[in-house]
C-alpha cells in the first residue's frame, strides 16, 4: 500500500427533507504521490462530497459518511471523529484544498494575511512575525505584486484572480503531500484559468505535491491530468490515464460527455450530440447502472443485473459498464454531421447596423454626488448583423458584452450611436416607443433560474408576451400558441402548470426561449445562455437554437464567454476587449488565423478536450497580469499594458478597427507586421 | 486574541453578580422590612424594630390620642367634643425618626399659594407651610398661626390676631404685614376664595382685618385651607417671586423642604425655630411618589414607607386584617353623574328619566363590592352622617321596577343610548361605572363609557362640556361640605357646564352663603338637599368616596384622614424606635 | 421537433415529461416544509383555535361576558366559574373568550393597517426611486426615529381610548417597518432577471410593479405580519397598561391583564389568565412566523 | 468616509426636521385644554384666558411651531407646562436616569444573547437549542410590566432579595443603585434580549453554511476556532443593525418599566407629559429621542465598517 491516498468505498449520504441522497455511492480511487490526477463529472455527480468527504468537511447534518476508508499516511481518516486533533492536522496541513467560488470561500472579513498565517502558525507553530514573513513570500511566489501592501488587504480589495491566487497560498502554506483543487477555476475567465493553471502545476512540481483536480471541463483534465476519474451519479463510471479515457473511451457516459462539447479544433459544421434526458436525482438508491435511462447502447441486463464493478480493460483502464468491455469505442470526436448544404440562408439584408455606440455609466462622488467620471462599459463600437444569421460576441468578463446586448434591446438608453434595426435608428426611441418594437426583438438570459418569475406558470410565463402585445384573440388560440410554443422547444405542453422551480436548469432555459419566441421575433440576443448549465445540457440547447433559427430564420447575437461554443454557433464572432472590440471574422478564420494578439492569447488559453492535441500545442500564451478595471481604463490600446508586441504606439493612440480583408476586421497596429 | 472565551467569563460573571445582589443579605438583615437610610445620614440608621409590644394594637382607625401640647393651645369658639380614644396607654412621643410617606400623584405648587390649585397640593404643602386657621377632629376652626379671632357680621369684618415671635424658615418674622401681603397675594391672583374680601387692614404688628363687601360664612373655613398658607414675603422678593416660590416652600410649618425632585419624591428637615418648642418630633419627612398602586402597597409592605395613601378599598381591607399596620378613613368626595341639562332634546331633560336613572342602580351593592363597605352609597350632596345630610330628603332607591315603570312614563319604555364620560383614572372609578352601566343595562338604558384622559376629561368637565349623556362629577368634601357645590352651580362657574341648575338650587345656595350662624346654614343646607334630589334629581350620585390612608402602628398622632381639611399633623407626628 | 439525431437515442425528445422533481403544487411543498416541525404544528393549532373561539365566541361561553353580579364579585375558580370572577361579577374565562375577539380584531386591523399603508408606500418607493422614495423614506425615517410604543402613546393620547383608537395607534406606529422591508425587497426583485424580462416582452411599468415585482415581495412580509400580529396584540396590553385601554365593559386579554394585575395578591388569576392568553397567542404566531419563513423562503433566515 | 458622515447627518437633520413636524402636530390635535388640566377646581373664565396667553395656546398653530421651532434652534427647549420648569433641566436629571437602565439592560441582552444565539445556532436541534429558542420565544411573548410586577410580588415582598422599586444614583450608593436596577434591567433587557438571540441564531446559522467556513474547516481550524474566529464576525453584523433598532425598543420598553418599577427616567416623564398635554414638554422628548435614535443609527452605520471591511463609505 504505496499510494499517497487511498480511498475505499466511500459513500456519503445527504439527508433532504424526507429523501435520502445518494452523493457519494463506493468510491474508491486513489493518488500517488508527485501526481495530477483528475475527478471529471456534472454537477452532483459528487465528484466534490467525495472530496469533502476525505476531510470530513461534509456539512453534517444533513451529510453523513456512510461508509469506507480513507487511507492516507497510513491511517484511516474516517476513523478519527471530524473535530479532532489528528483529522485537524491532516486538513491544511498535510492535505491542502482549494475550493470553486473564490468570492465565498475567502473571509470577507479577515485579511489575506490573517488567513494564510492562522493556518502557518496552526501547523508549522510558527509565531506572528515569522508566519507574516513567511506569507508575504509565498504572496510573492504566488505572483501578487506589492505583496507587502497586499498581505493587509481584504478579499474584497483582490479581484477574482487574485483572490484563487491567494487561495492556492493558503492552500499550499504549510506544504501539504495533497493539493485537491474543487473547481479552482471554473469561476474564473479563460485567461486567468490558464495563468492559474500553470501556476498549479508548477507549484506541485516543485513542492512534489499530488494534484486532485476536480472538474467539470474537459479540457482542462486533457490539459493537465496525469490519470482520470469520471464520475456520474455518485459513483466512478471509468477511469484510467488521460489518453486511455480520451483516446479510447469505453463507458457511453464518458463517450457521450465528449462528443457534446464543441471542440475549437474541430472544423466548423459539426453538430453537438448532446446526452439525452438529465442526469438521475440521486434521491433512490439504485443498484443498477444510473446511466441506463440515458444511455444509447444499453441492453437489458443494464437494469436488470446490479451496478456493474469496474473492470480492467487494459494498464491503468477500467470501466464499469456491461458492454463496452470487448468493443472498442466510436471515435471520441464529435459527429460531423452532414448538414444541410447551405446550412442557413444568411440573406444580404442588413437586420442591425451600430455606428459608434457608447455606453457610459456616470461614476458619481462626494457629498453632492457629482459625476467625476464615465465607466466606459461599451466604447465606441459598431458592426452589423444580416438577417439570419448568428454574431457571436466573445470576452472576458467585464468587457461590456452584456451592455451591448442591453443597449441594442433598449434595456439601456446608450450615450451616443446609431442602432439601426429593420432600418430605423432605435437608439434614442422614448420608452413607449421602444415598448412598441419589443415584440420584434428578444432576449435568452444567462441565469435560468432568475430569469423565470417564480411565482408564475410555465404557462404564464411563455404566454404573458400574447397578452401584453394583444397578439391572440381567443382564450383558445393563446392556449394553442403556448402548448405550440412549449412543442416547440421541445417541452411537453402538459407541464404549463408548473412553476419554475419544478424544472430543471436546461428546461428552465427551454422555457425562457419559449417565451422569447412567442411574439415571433426578428431578431434575439442569447446572453451567454448555456454558460450555467451542464456540459451535456448545453448540447441540448445549443442544438436547440441552432435548429430554431433554421426553422424561423432568426438572427441572433449569441454572447458569450467561452471561445469553442460561441465559434461553434456563430457565423462571425467578434472578439471584445474593455468595451471595444479587437477583432472580427467569421468564425473559421477566428481559430485559423487570428490577428490581434489578444485573440491569439485568448484561443491558447482554451484547452482542448484532447491530451493528443494538447500535447503538441506547445506553450501556452499566458498574459500579464489582469484586465484593468474600466474605471481607469489605460490609454491607448486598452490592451497595450498586457499585449506581448506592444510599441509606444500602441500606448498613445487607439487602433481603429480596420479591414483585414476577407471580412476580417482588427483593431491592432501590428497586425500586419507580426 | 480569543475574545470568546472573554465573553464568556464576563457573562458568568454578570450572572454571579445577579445572583449575588438578589441573594444579598439586606444591609440591616433584622426579619422585619429595612427601612431604606434617609439620605440626610447625619445620625446612624433608624435600626427597624418589631412592633412596640408595649402598644396594644389600636382598635379603631380613629384612635390615635391627641399629644398632649407643650404649648398653650388657645381654647376655640366651640369646644371640641374630647373624642380621646378609649384604649392607649398614653405614652410620651419618640423624638426622631425620618417618616417615608408613599403616595401619588405628586404636587403641582408646594410654596405659592395664590397658583396653588389642586387640593392635592394642599397635602403636600402643610408639611412646611401653616395656615391661619385649621380645624380639630370635629371640623371646628381652632387656631394655627391665627391666635384667634373675631366675626362681626353685622359690620362684616373678621379680625385676626396672629401668634407672636414666630419665624419662617429663612428667619423673617411672621407678622401682620406678611399675612396681609399673603391674602392680598390671593385676592389680585384673580381667584374666587377671597372675592367678598374688599379690603386687608393692618391693625397692629399682629393683628389683621379682612373688611369683608358681603357676609361670607365659609370665610373662616376658606383660611383654613391653601388660601391661609403664610409663606416668606422675604424670601419670595428674594427669589425673584412666584415662579421660584411655587417649588420653593418658606413657611413657618415644622418642616423644611431640603428637595423635591417631581414625581420622584420631596425631602423634607426638621425646622428646629419651630414655634412650638420640642415639636416637632420627627428628623425628616419624605414624600415619595409612586404612580402604580400595587407597587406603592408593594413597597409600604415592604417596609420602604411607613405611611401610604390613596390605598384602594380592597387592599384597605387586607390591611385592616394586618396587625403590623392600621389604616384611617375618611369620606373624601361626593361621586355622581351629572346629566346633560342644557340640551331639551335629551332623555335627561326629563325629570323621570333622571329619578329611573338613579334608581336603576344598586348603590349598595356597589359600595359593598368595589367599595368594601367604606363606600356609602350616596342619595344626596352630602357625606352620610354628616350635618349636611337631610335625613328626610327621600332619594332615588334601588328599584328596577320603578325604574322601569318611571322610564315608561317618561316615554322610555325600551330604555335609550346613551353615554357616561369619566376620566380614566382610576381604575376603580371606571369599574364603579361599568358597574353602574350593568344597572342601565337591565332597564334597557345602553350606555357607552367613555373613558378619556384627565386632560381631554379637563374640555368636558370644565371646557366644553360634553353633548349628551351624564358627565362623570367627583366633588371633593370641603369643610364646609357645600363647597363644591358652590364653585360648580353658583352662576359665572366653568365646571362641568351641561350641568342641571335649577334656579332654586343657586338661590339656595347663595343664601347659605351668606347665613349668619350654623344652625341657619344647617337648616338652608337640607332645604338645598331636598331641592336637588327630591324635586330635581339634578345629579344622579353613586357613593361617598373615602381616602384611605395606611400606617405601621409604629406611627403616632399623624393626623392622617382624620379631619377633612387637615391632611395631616406633621409636628404631632412621632414614631416609636 | 427532435433536437437529437443520432438514431439509437432512447428518446426522440430532449425533455419530455422528464422532470426534476416529481410533480407537487407549490401550497403542498409549503405545507411540507411548513409542518415539518413540530412546534410550528402546535402554533398553527393555537392559532386554529383562537380563529374558531373567535368566530364561535357567541354560542362557547358559558355566561355572557358583560352580565355582572356585583354580589359574586372576585370569586375564585369554581365548577360555576371555571376561572373565578372578576371585580364586577363577571365570568373570567367568558370574558377571556371574547376577548378573543377583540385581541384578534386588535392585531388583525392595526397590523393590516400597517400592513396595507406601508406596503403601498413601500412599493412605490422601491418601484419608483427617484424624490418619490426619498420623501417617503425620510418621513419613515422621522417615524422610526420616534419609538413605537411613544408613538402609539403619542397618537393614542391625541386620538383617545377606545378599540379602534387603539388598533389605528399601533397601526400607525408599525407602518414604518413594512415600508422599509417592502422597498428593501422591491429593490431586490428589481434587480432579477424575470423583471428585465417583464421589460423586455413589453410589459408596462403597473403591470411589472403588480404581476412581477409586488408577489414576488410578498414572503418575508406574510411573515412579518405573522410577527407582527403577536407584538401587537401585545403592545394592547403595554397602552392599557399606561393608560389607553379599550372601551369598558369590552374585554380584551391585554386590557384583562392590566384590570386584573390589580388583584395580583387576592385573585391571580384574573391577570394570570388573559395574560397567559397573550403569552400563547404571540408565542403561537411568533412560531408560526418563524415556520412560515422557513417555509416561503429559507433564504430570509436573519433578516427578521 | 467623512463625505459619508456629512451626508448621513444632513439626512439626519431633514428627518429630525420631520420629526419636529410630527411632534408637534400630534400634541397639538390632541383635545384638551392644557390650561383647565391645570387650573383644575379653580378654574375661572379669566384664569383660563390668561393661563392660555401664557402657553401661547391662543395664537395660530404655525406661530406657536414658530416659536417652538426657533427656541429649539437656539438650544431651548422651553418650559414645561406641567413641571414648571426648563424641559432642558428636567431631561438632565432624567436622561441619565434611563440612560442607566437603558444600558444595563443593554449591555445584559448583549452579554447574553450573542452567547445564548452562538450555543443555539451551534448546537442546532439539540435540546439546548429547542430550550433557548422556546426562551426566546416566551420573552417576547410575556408583557413586561406584568412581570415586573410579578417579579416585586416574589422577589421583593416574599422573598425580600430586593427593593420593591425606586431608583438611585450610583453615585449615591452603588451597591443599593445595583440592587434597584436588576430587576427593571432584566424587565427592559428581555424583549431586545429575545430578539438578538434569534437573530443571532438565524445569522449564525447563514454564516456557519458559507463556503468561507468550510476553507476555515479545510485548514484544520477546531470548530471553537471556526465559530469564534471566523463565523462570528460575521454574524455579528445583522445582529449589529438589530441593535441599533433596539434602542427604540428600549425607549419604549423604559415606558413601562419605570412605570412599573417607580424609576424617575425619561418613560414616566413622557407618560405625565402626555397625559398632562404637556405640549412642550413631549415635543422636547420626541425631539431628544428622535436625536438619539437617530445618532444611534448613524453610529450603527459607521461600526460597519469597522466589522465589514467590505463597505465602503465614500462611494
Amino acid at each position: 500500500m504505496d499510494h499517497l491516498l487511498e480511498v475505499r468505498n466511500l459513500t456519503t449520504q445527504f439527508k433532504m427533507d424526507n429523501a435520502t441522497v445518494h452523493a457519494v455511492d463506493g468510491v474508491s480511487y486513489h493518488v500517488d504521490a508527485g501526481e495530477i490526477i483528475s475527478v471529471v463529472g456534472e454537477s452532483g455527480c459528487g465528484k466534490s462530497a467525495s472530496q469533502l468527504s476525505i476531510l470530513q468537511l461534509i456539512p453534517t447534518p444533513p451529510g453523513k459518511i456512510v461508509g469506507g476508508q480513507v487511507f492516507f499516511d497510513g491511517a484511516d481518516l474516517l476513523q478519527f471523529k471530524s473535530d479532532s486533533e489528528p483529522m485537524r492536522a491532516v486538513r491544511g496541513g498535510k492535505i491542502g484544498m482549494i475550493f470553486q467560488e473564490p468570492m465565498t470561500s475567502l473571509n470577507p472579513v479577515l485579511t489575506i494575511g490573517r488567513q494564510i498565517v492562522e493556518s502557518l502558525m496552526l501547523h508549522l507553530k510558527m509565531d506572528a512575525g515569522t508566519a507574516r514573513a513567511r506569507a508575504i513570500e509565498l504572496l510573492q511566489v504566488i505572483g501578487i505584486p506589492d505583496a507587502e501592501q497586499r498581505i493587509d488587504h481584504y478579499p474584497h480589495q483582490f479581484s477574482g484572480g487574485m483572490r484563487q491566487r491567494a487561495m492556492i497560498a493558503m492552500a499550499v502554506c504549510c506544504n501539504p503531500k495533497l493539493l485537491i483543487a474543487d473547481e479552482a477555476t471554473t469561476a474564473l475567465d479563460v485567461t486567468t484559468q490558464a495563468q492559474l493553471l500553470e501556476l498549479l502545476r508548477e507549484m506541485v512540481h516543485r513542492l512534489n505535491m499530488a494534484l486532485v483536480i476536480v472538474t467539470h471541463n474537459l479540457g482542462i483534465v486533457a490539459r493537465y491530468a496525469q490519470r482520470i476519474y469520471v464520475m456520474y451519479a455518485g459513483r466512478i463510471v471509468e477511469s484510467g490515464t488521460a489518453k486511455e479515457i480520451f483516446g479510447d473511451p469505453r463507458h457511453p457516459y464518458t463517450v457521450g460527455l465528449l462528443k457534446s462539447v464543441p471542440r475549437l479544433d474541430e472544423p466548423k459544421g459539426a453538430q453537438l450530440v448532446p446526452i439525452p434526458g438529465l442526469p438521475p436525482s440521486l434521491t433512490q438508491a439504485t443498484t443498477a447502472c444510473a446511466f441506463y435511462p440515458r444511455c444509447a447502447r444499453r441492453v437489458d441486463a443494464c437494469q436488470r443485473d446490479a451496478f456493474p464493478s469496474l473492470t480492467q480493460i487494459n494498464g491503468q483502464h477500467y470501466v464499469a459498464c456491461h458492454l463496452p468491455v470487448t468493443q472498442p469505442s466510436v471515435t471520441a470526436s464529435p459527429v460531423v454531421m452532414p448538414t444541410s448544404e447551405n446550412k442557413r440562408a444568411v440573406s444580404d439584408e442588413t437586420l442591425l447596423n451600430v455606428q459608434q455606440l457608447k455606453m457610459y455609466f456616470p461614476v458619481t462622488k462626494g457629498l453632492l454626488r457629482r459625476k467625476v467620471a464615465d465607466l466606459k462599459a461599451v466604447d465606441d463600437i459598431s458592426f452589423a448583423i444580416q438577417r439570419g444569421e448568428t454574431l457571436g460576441l466573445v470576452g472576458e468578463s467585464g468587457c461590456g458584452k452584456t451592455t451591448v446586448g442591453r443597449c441594442l434591446l433598449r434595456l439601456y438608453r446608450p450615450v451616443s450611436g446609431e442602432i439601426h434595426f429593420e432600418g430605423r435608428d432605435i437608439a434614442l426611441l422614448s420608452k413607449s416607443q421602444v415598448r412598441s418594437i419589443r415584440h420584434k426583438m428578444q432576449l435568452i438570459f444567462q441565469d435560468p433560474y432568475s430569469s423565470l418569475d417564480p411565482r408564475q406558470s410555465a404557462g404564464d410565463i411563455v404566454g404573458e408576451p400574447l397578452k401584453v402585445h394583444r397578439l391572440v384573440k381567443s382564450k383558445g388560440a393563446y392556449r394553442d400558441r403556448v402548448a405550440e410554443l412549449f412543442q416547440m422547444v421541445g417541452l411537453d405542453p402538459n407541464l404549463a402548470d408548473r412553476v419554475p422551480h419544478e424544472f430543471s436548469g436546461g428546461q428552465r432555459q427551454r422555457i425562457g426561449i419559449a417565451r422569447a419566441l412567442a411574439t415571433n421575433p426578428s431578431f434575439i440576443v442569447c446572453d451567454e445562455p448555456i454558460s450555467a448549465l451542464d456540459v451535456s445540457i448545453q448540447a441540448q440547447i445549443v442544438n436547440l437554437l441552432d435548429e430554431l433559427q433554421d426553422r424561423l430564420g432568426l438572427t441572433y447575437l449569441f454572447i458569450g464567454h467561452d471561445l469553442s461554443v460561441v465559434r461553434h454557433i456563430s457565423d462571425r464572432v467578434a472578439v471584445m476587449y474593455l468595451g471595444r472590440i479587437v477583432e472580427m471574422t467569421d468564425c473559421e478564420s477566428l481559430y485559423a488565423n487570428p490577428l490581434h494578439p489578444y485573440t491569439r492569447a485568448l484561443l491558447s488559453a482554451v484547452p482542448i478536450p484532447d491530451p493528443f492535441v494538447e500535447e503538441k500545442r506547445g506553450q501556452v500564451i499566458l498574459l500579464k497580469g489582469e484586465v484593468p478595471s474600466l474605471l481607469n481604463p489605460p490609454t491607448g490600446c486598452n490592451f497595450h499594458q498586457r499585449c506581448p508586441i506592444a510599441t509606444a504606439e500602441c500606448r498613445q493612440a487607439v487602433p481603429p478597427l480596420r479591414d483585414a480583408g476577407a471580412n476580417h476586421h482588427v483593431a491592432c497596429f501590428h497586425w500586419g507586421g507580426l | 486574541m480569543n475574545r470568546s472565551p472573554w465573553l464568556v467569563a464576563l457573562v458568568v460573571s454578570l450572572f454571579l453578580v445577579l445572583i449575588a445582589v438578589a441573594c444579598a443579605p439586606t444591609p440591616t438583615a433584622t426579619p422585619p422590612p429595612p427601612t431604606a437610610v434617609p439620605p440626610a445620614a447625619t445620625k446612624a440608621p433608624v435600626a427597624p424594630s418589631a412592633p412596640a409590644p408595649t402598644t396594644a394594637p389600636a382598635a379603631t382607625a380613629v384612635s390615635a390620642t391627641k399629644a398632649p401640647e407643650p404649648t398653650k393651645a388657645p381654647e376655640p369658639t366651640k369646644a371640641p367634643a374630647p373624642t380621646v380614644a378609649p384604649t392607649a396607654a398614653v405614652k410620651a412621643p419618640t423624638q426622631g425618626g425620618v417618616l417615608k410617606i408613599s403616595t401619588v400623584p405628586d404636587a403641582d405648587i408646594l410654596g405659592y399659594p395664590p397658583t396653588m390649585t389642586k387640593l392635592n397640593d394642599f397635602n403636600f404643602a402643610v408639611t412646611s407651610l401653616e395656615t391661619l386657621i385649621t380645624f380639630d377632629e370635629t371640623g371646628a376652626p381652632v387656631p394655627n398661626l391665627a391666635s384667634e379671632w373675631k366675626v362681626d357680621v353685622a359690620n362684616k369684618t373678621i379680625t385676626l390676631a396672629l401668634q407672636k415671635g414666630v419665624k419662617f424658615h429663612d428667619g423673617s418674622d411672621f407678622n401682620a404685614k406678611v399675612a396681609k401681603w399673603n391674602l392680598d397675594g390671593i385676592r389680585t391672583s384673580k381667584r374666587t376664595e377671597l372675592a367678598a374680601v374688599s379690603s386687608i387692614d393692618v391693625v397692629d404688628d399682629n393683628t389683621i382685618r379682612l373688611n369683608l363687601s358681603k357676609y361670607d360664612s365659609s370665610l373662616l373655613i376658606t383660611l383654613a385651607g391653601p388660601v391661609g398658607l403664610m409663606i416668606s414675603q422675604a424670601a419670595f422678593e428674594k427669589n425673584g417671586g412666584a415662579a421660584w416660590s411655587e417649588k420653593n416652600p418658606v413657611g413657618t410649618g415644622p418642616f423644611k423642604l431640603v428637595s423635591w425632585q417631581r414625581d420622584v419624591k420631596q425631602v423634607y428637615a426638621r425646622f428646629a425655630d419651630y414655634r412650638q418648642k420640642g415639636k416637632p418630633y420627627l428628623d425628616g419627612v419624605e414624600w415619595v411618589i409612586i404612580a402604580d398602586p400595587l407597587v406603592r402597597l408593594a413597597s409600604f409592605k415592604a417596609g420602604e414607607s411607613q405611611v401610604t395613601q390613596n390605598i384602594e378599598p380592597k387592599d384597605a381591607k387586607a390591611l385592616e386584617a394586618d396587625t403590623k399596620y392600621r389604616i384611617a378613613t375618611l369620606a373624601s368626595a361626593l361621586y355622581g353623574l351629572a346629566p346633560d341639562g342644557g340640551n331639551a332634546n335629551s332623555p335627561f331633560a326629563k325629570l323621570a328619566v333622571r329619578q329611573a336613572v338613579e334608581t336603576a342602580i344598586d348603590k349598595q351593592a356597589i359600595c359593598d363590592s368595589l367599595g368594601y363597605g367604606y363606600w356609602k352609597p350616596l342619595y344626596q350632596a352630602a357625606a352620610p352622617g354628616s350635618w349636611a345630610e337631610n335625613t328626610k330628603v327621600v332619594g332615588n332607591k334601588y328599584n328596577v321596577t320603578k325604574a322601569k315603570q318611571l322610564l315608561t312614563e317618561a316615554g322610555y319604555p325600551t330604555g335609550f343610548k346613551t353615554t357616561i364620560y369619566t376620566p380614566n383614572s382610576p381604575q376603580i372609578i371606571v369599574d364603579m361605572l361599568t358597574a353602574v352601566q350593568g344597572y342601565l343595562k337591565v332597564v334597557g338604558i345602553d350606555a357607552k363609557i367613555e373613558a378619556m384622559e384627565q386632560v381631554r376629561y379637563g374640555d368636558v368637565y370644565a371646557g366644553k362640556g360634553w353633548q349628551d349623556g351624564l358627565a362623570m362629577a367627583p366633588m371633593g368634601l370641603s369643610p364646609n361640605e357645600i363647597g363644591l357645590l358652590n364653585r360648580v352651580f353658583l352662576p359665572g362657574s366653568v365646571l362641568l357646564p351641561n350641568a342641571l341648575r335649577p334656579p332654586a338650587f343657586q338661590q339656595k345656595l347663595a343664601e347659605i352663603g351668606a347665613a349668619a350662624d350654623n344652625d341657619a346654614k344647617q337648616k338652608l343646607t337640607w332645604d338645598l338637599q331636598k331641592i336637588g334630589t327630591d324635586d330635581n334629581a339634578m345629579m344622579i350620585w353613586i357613593h361617598s368616596n373615602v381616602g384611605v390612608t395606611a400606617m405601621q402602628i409604629k406611627v403616632h398622632n399623624d393626623g392622617f384622614n382624620k379631619t377633612i381639611g387637615v391632611p395631616w399633623t406633621p409636628a404631632e407626628t412621632w414614631m416609636d424606635k | 421537433m427532435s433536437t437529437t439525431i443520432i438514431p439509437s437515442a432512447p428518446q426522440t425528445s430532449t425533455a419530455f415529461g422528464d422532470l426534476q422533481t416529481p410533480h407537487t403544487k407549490s401550497w403542498q411543498r409549503f405545507l411540507r416544509v411548513f409542518l415539518g416541525r413540530k412546534v410550528v404544528i402546535f402554533g398553527a393549532v393555537i392559532i386554529a383555535i383562537l380563529i374558531f373561539v373567535a368566530l364561535t365566541a357567541d354560542w362557547i361561553t358559558p355566561y355572557d361576558p358583560y352580565q355582572q353580579n356585583l354580589r359574586e364579585s372576585l370569586k375564585p375558580p369554581s365548577s360555576a366559574h371555571w376561572l373565578g370572577t372578576d371585580a364586577l361579577g363577571r365570568d373570567t374565562l367568558s370574558r377571556i373568550i371574547y376577548g378573543t375577539r377583540t385581541s384578534l380584531a386588535v392585531g388583525v386591523n392595526s397590523v393590516g393597517l400597517a400592513a396595507l399603508i406601508g406596503m403601498t408606500l413601500g412599493l412605490l418607493a422601491g418601484y419608483l426611486g427617484g424624490w418619490i422614495s426619498t420623501l417617503i423614506m425620510r418621513c419613515v425615517d422621522a417615524l422610526m426615529a420616534i419609538p413605537p410604543l411613544m408613538l402609539a402613546l403619542a397618537i393614542g393620547a391625541a386620538l383617545g381610548g377606545g378599540l379602534n383608537n387603539v388598533i389605528i395607534s399601533l397601526g400607525i406606529s408599525l407602518i414604518p417597518t413594512y415600508v422599509r422591508l417592502m422597498r428593501g425587497q422591491v429593490l431586490a426583485v428589481k434587480q432579477s432577471d424575470y423583471i428585465k424580462a417583464s421589460e423586455i416582452i413589453g410589459s408596462s411599468d403597473l403591470r411589472t410593479m403588480l404581476a412581477h415585482v409586488l408577489p414576488n415581495c410578498l414572503s418575508p412580509l406574510i411573515v412579518l405580519i405573522t410577527l407582527n400580529l403577536g407584538v401587537a396584540i401585545i403592545a394592547e396590553a403595554g397602552l392599557s397598561f399606561v393608560g389607553l385601554g379599550i372601551t369598558p365593559p369590552g374585554a380584551a386579554w391585554g386590557s384583562m391583564v392590566n384590570d386584573g394585575y390589580r388583584y395580583l395578591l387576592s385573585n391571580p388569576i384574573l391577570s394570570f389568565a388573559p395574560g397567559f392568553c397573550v403569552m400563547l397567542v404571540v408565542l403561537a404566531f411568533n412560531l408560526v412566523g418563524d415556520g412560515l419563513r422557513d417555509a416561503l423562503d429559507p433564504r430570509l433566515r436573519g433578516t427578521l | 468616509m467623512i463625505v459619508f458622515v456629512v451626508r448621513r447627518l444632513i439626512e439626519t437633520v431633514v428627518v429630525l426636521v420631520l420629526v419636529s413636524f410630527i411632534a408637534f402636530s400630534l400634541l397639538h390635535i390632541t383635545p384638551g385644554d392644557p390650561a383647565l388640566f391645570i387650573l383644575g377646581d379653580t378654574a375661572t373664565p379669566e384664569r383660563i384666558q390668561a393661563l392660555r396667553q401664557e402657553l401661547w395656546l391662543d395664537q395660530p398653530l404655525y406661530v406657536q411651531y414658530a416659536r417652538w421651532a426657533t427656541n429649539l434652534l437656539q438650544g431651548n427647549l422651553g418650559n414645561s407646562i406641567v413641571f414648571r420648569e426648563s424641559v432642558a433641566k428636567l431631561f438632565a436629571v432624567r436622561l441619565p436616569i434611563t440612560f442607566h437602565l437603558g444600558i444595563v439592560a443593554l449591555f445584559l441582552s448583549i452579554l447574553v444573547s450573542i452567547p445564548a444565539g452562538i450555543l443555539s445556532a451551534v448546537r442546532r436541534g439539540g435540546w439546548l437549542d429547542s430550550i433557548i429558542n422556546v426562551s426566546a420565544n416566551l420573552a417576547m411573548a410575556v408583557p413586561i410590566f406584568w412581570l415586573g410586577i410579578l417579579g416585586i410580588y416574589f422577589f421583593a415582598l416574599n422573598l425580600r432579595w430586593l427593593p420593591v422599586q425606586g431608583y438611585t444614583a450610583p453615585t449615591d450608593d452603588f451597591w443599593l443603585s445595583t440592587r434597584q436596577l436588576v430587576m427593571p434591567a432584566i424587565c427592559l433587557a428581555l424583549v431586545p434580549l429575545a430578539s438578538l438571540t434569534r437573530q443571532t441564531r438565524s445569522s449564525m446559522l447563514e454564516v456557519i453554511r458559507q463556503d468561507y467556513i468550510r476553507t476555515a474547516r479545510s485548514k484544520g481550524l477546531s470548530e471553537w476556532q471556526v465559530i469564534t474566529e471566523h463565523a462570528l464576525k460575521n454574524a455579528i453584523i445583522p445582529v449589529v443593525t438589530l441593535l441599533g433598532m433596539q434602542l427604540r425598543n428600549l425607549v419604549g420598553g423604559a415606558i413601562l418599566v419605570e412605570q412599573v418599577f417607580n424609576i424617575p427616567g425619561m418613560g414616566r416623564l413622557l407618560v405625565s407629559g402626555v397625559f398632562g398635554k404637556d405640549y412642550i414638554l413631549v415635543q422636547g422628548m420626541v425631539m431628544i429621542v428622535g436625536v438619539v435614535v437617530a445618532l444611534a443609527n448613524l453610529a450603527v452605520d459607521i461600526s460597519y465598517g469597522y466589522i465589514d471591511p467590505r463597505i465602503r463609505y465614500d462611494e
